[in-house]
């Protein structure tokens, strides 16, 4: 299966969306470049740290409403599309703490309505909620302790997740390297995930070593061999972050309006698949010298390939 | 290269050098360290090749005990990832160390910190219609719930030290004594430590407020309270900060941050 | 620190005590068998299938109360020292299922006091309970579906757990191969672990390659090297299970009285330490037996060694 | 080797081969079949071999999808781990799956089975002072809550089928319709069949009860009630279990259970 049949298939108006990666790292930026070409609308963006996938979705008019624990890019800045959204009362975002966030991941991948978490207690986020949520949180009293308050958070079941990995076999058994985030609690959460990959292996290669499997193929709907799924934001051990488009990226989207427009016209619409935007932000050379970069990092560690 | 640092040559090396030092001195050896990007990993990075070598880091998207080689820019930078003892997932360090209790030391910061230690990142202005919308807590109010020492380290201006947070997306003290407990927190007093390029303050866990416990060199209280929104109470035991040692400075300039991406430089190097 | 060392420290009399392993697989006998030479007693024997690690701390008088999921040795039969003091109400047994002693685990790992489940319901596990148990589950109604019942258990945090698992190295950094049962969640729930191990390897090692790292040194408090520290169950890519000895202590449980006590006293009172009894259930050459029936089985299916 | 059996020469099978076989038809290719060891692993191999060769297994102690050659003896023997496409915890099998409300079929056993088909495997007399103590739970019990399907393979004995078992350890249709629900169970109304050298019974959605919907050669109805100790209803469709393919006897016979540990051998073998 194609990205754009994967997309067309398993992303609809109206979806709950589960956004993998963190920050600068591993954000399935071909699958929403496809997802934006594809013009999916009214969507709820669910995870952690949102980042560069959530605002480009934000800035490309597809977002109703996020659920996360942050919206930034760190060092890189704000998630400016987003912050100006929010502000400006366009979307809606539901704060929850990254530890909120991937306890709801674990109600839902465990099958129960709700997870109990000792984070939150106190804070103003039980205090204010989103216009359309109904009921953000419950708090009850611990019953092997009375008197003590334990807060219970709804489960949630993305319709579908996106994440890009580096290693997966054709059935979809998923091998993370480095941090995993929330990644492995929202895909076993979700009805169905789209996975890209830099590589593709052999199924006998994931059955010789089961243990290194991240997540087995029940869980996976479609996986998408794409090198660079991951561009600007790095992939643990195969390339760097590109700070260059990423810097290029955040003045577009610090500024909004028509440069966002641009940004999108340029890289995404004007763009046949992932492929043809690898070769507006440098092609092969431009990636070398992240691959280059990674590896550089990697080597001086003594690490495995 | 900084020798001989006396009390009266402090324009050798700046303030904001102290301030990271200074932090930095507040991680003992051993201790399990939840940590983030920039002034935090910074402080970290350098208490692990000074005086703080068995350190345990803990960074939120996954790895556990990493050894840190030069300043990552993001959680989920690959130079977060290097050598860690497990790279796993936001579920392990946040639920299964920092939950669980395992963490001795956690970072936070914020855009206002108010008398009580409570942290705002989420909004300026009202929750509803914001002034500024903030990138939220991520999981910094996990840390302060559940950390047993909380450090923040933050340039000192007035506007980030309102008597009270517009938002409270991290709670100290809360409203006051018993608060937390009320509220269910398990850690009921934990020590807020406050670093600023002038003053060390500490909340005090009879109070819940903010106590200066020691001044930068060259700083003098009415300098803190010109720059604080509330007024916080003094240590019987008020002291100086101690100034850098060559090692801490030559570590900081050379090792950690050898691009000065982070920290300003004194005037010597 | 050695194993005498070890079970001395961290092992009391009254400890909850964590058993890893399942069945034939992976149980910790080298160190079931220092606690029954230190005497160590009054214990409560917490995990999901309690087998033969539990059954010979039973048969040594050591055990006050079980929690668990299951008694038995499947196709060998049942726990049968187990067995006959539940009946006779020397021992008392809590019951709940896998999920459930796994989720209460769950429940430890993640410093919370409760987890909820969907199993149980309806069951008479619910309605029976142990005498000393004090509150052994609540029943709550699912906030965000009115008059939907979720069932709370409590959480389980052992004093000390005990696991053999195939590396770690000296630190604490401890890999299990093959299946994990319920160990990662129990481990990170304790306050103390003992591993013992069938190979220490290099930190280098550990720290080349960390997503393979089932469990990091902060939760591990002693590490001991001990070969075949499973025995008579299987060490996953190690050693294939003694069926010959599983059925000569199935023999002797069964019997009971006379036969376990001569049991004891030959294979564990008997025995200066774990090497000394290897020597007496067959030496070197049955060993090579056991290492060869799993090299075959694992090399019969082209496994990574 | 058997060849052209027909139904007059079932005596060149035994009728337990023809249980397992039976037992193994009700497994569809793709299906995820949550199983333990013994007769349920022998007929997942079974199909596995035969029809369902995309079958996905998933055993407790942490296997997901492993491919069996020869019939473990424990859900924790090396056997039932080779060439899993993820060898991971109990928690991800029995959560992450199971209670996630993926698995499609799941075997159960127990020593009674009751008319509403909830199953005892926890003790024979009262709870507090047992007869016999049987094992427990185990992974039944969650099974029980959360496969859409469940499956019994058993010897047909009139102990093991009470009106009322001593002790629900698994929930079946519990004291009645709609009584699952009352629970809180989230699989409402799930297809219950025992398969045993008698007979095949499966429970009725709209009055739990068990029904009789197939025979095994040369068995009748008073035969299954006078070993029963509960009155099964009768489907409207009553059939005869079919007999055994030759390639469903040759492979149980010499790749599932070469060394007949499982299974009685018919006379011809």
């Amino acid at each position: 299966m194609g990205l754009r049949e994967a997309v067309g298939r398993f992303v609809f108006d109206g979806a709950v969306v589960g956004l993998g990666g963190q920050n600068i790292g591993r954000c399935a930026m071909a699958t929403v470049h496809e997802i934006i070409r594809q013009g999916k609308r009214d969507l709820t963006l669910v995870g952690c740290n949102l980042s560069i996938s959530m605002d480009l979705l934000v800035g490309a008019d597809l977002v109703r409403r996020c659920e996360g624990g942050s919206g930034n890019l760190e060092r890189f800045g704000s998630t400016f599309c987003w912050r100006r959204k929010v502000q400006s009362g366009e979307i809606e975002m539901e704060d929850f703490s990254h530890l909120g966030m991937v306890s709801r991941f674990l109600a839902g991948e465990m099958g129960l309505p709700f997870m109990p978490t000792k984070s939150l207690l106190g804070s103003d986020i039980l205090v204010h909620k989103a216009p359309s949520t109904v009921k953000k949180y419950e708090i009850i009293e611990n019953p092997w302790n009375p008197g003590e308050a334990v807060v219970l958070l709804p489960a949630l079941n993305p319709d579908v997740s996106i994440i890009h990995v580096q290693k997966s076999d054709s059935m979809g058994n998923v091998i993370i390297g480095g941090f995993t985030t929330h990644e492995p609690e929202m895909v076993r959460a979700s009805r169905n995930t789209i996975v890209t990959c830099e590589e593709i292996i052999e199924s006998r290669q994931i059955r010789s070593d089961p243990e290194r499997t991240t997540l087995p193929h029940i869980y996976i709907s479609a996986v998408v061999h794409q090198p660079w799924g991951a561009h600007p934001t790095s992939t643990y051990r195969y390339y760097d972050f590109d700070a260059e488009h990423l810097r290029f990226y955040q003045e577009c989207a610090r500024a909004g309006g028509e440069q966002v427009k641009a940004y999108l016209d340029r890289f995404v619409f004007g763009s046949e698949s992932f492929q043809d935007y690898l070769e507006k932000v440098g092609g092969k050379e431009r990636l070398l010298q992240l691959e280059k970069a990674m590896k550089r990092l990697c080597a001086s560690k003594g690490e495995n390939p | 290269m900084t020798v001989g640092l006396t009390r009266s040559e402090h324009g050798s090396y700046d303030l904001d050098e102290l301030m990271i030092i200074e932090a930095a001195r507040h991680i003992r050896n051993g201790d399990v360290v939840m940590v983030g990007t920039g002034l935090p990993m910074v402080a970290t990075t350098l208490a692990m090749k000074t005086h703080a070598p068995e350190l345990v880091a803990v960074i939120e998207s996954g790895p556990i005990d990493p050894i840190i080689m030069q300043t990552p820019i993001s959680v989920s930078d690959p130079r977060a990832m290097h050598e860690a003892a497990r790279l796993g997932s936001l579920r392990e360090v946040l639920g299964c160390v920092l939950q669980r209790g395992l963490v001795d030391i956690g970072f936070i910061g914020g855009a206002q910190i108010d008398q009580f230690g409570n942290i705002n990142s989420t909004v300026i202005g009202d929750y509803r219609s914001p002034k500024v919308r903030l990138p939220g807590s991520g999981g910094a109010n996990d840390i302060a719930c559940h950390a047993r020492r909380l450090l923040i380290i933050v340039s000192h201006e007035k506007r980030r030290f309102p008597l009270k947070c517009d938002y409270v997306t991290s709670p100290g003290y809360l409203n006051g004594p018993g608060a937390r407990q009320r509220a269910g927190l398990k850690v009921l007093t934990p020590t807020i430590t406050v670093v600023t390029n002038l003053v060390v303050m500490e909340t005090d866990a009879e109070t819940g407020l903010f106590c200066v416990t020691k001044l930068m060199p060259g700083v003098d209280l009415d300098a803190v309270y010109g720059n604080t929104g509330f007024r916080p109470g003094v240590a019987s035991t008020l002291e100086e900060v101690a100034p850098p040692s060559d090692r801490d400075l030559e570590t900081l300039r050379e090792e950690v941050d050898p691009d000065g991406v982070y920290v300003k430089r004194g005037k010597s190097h």
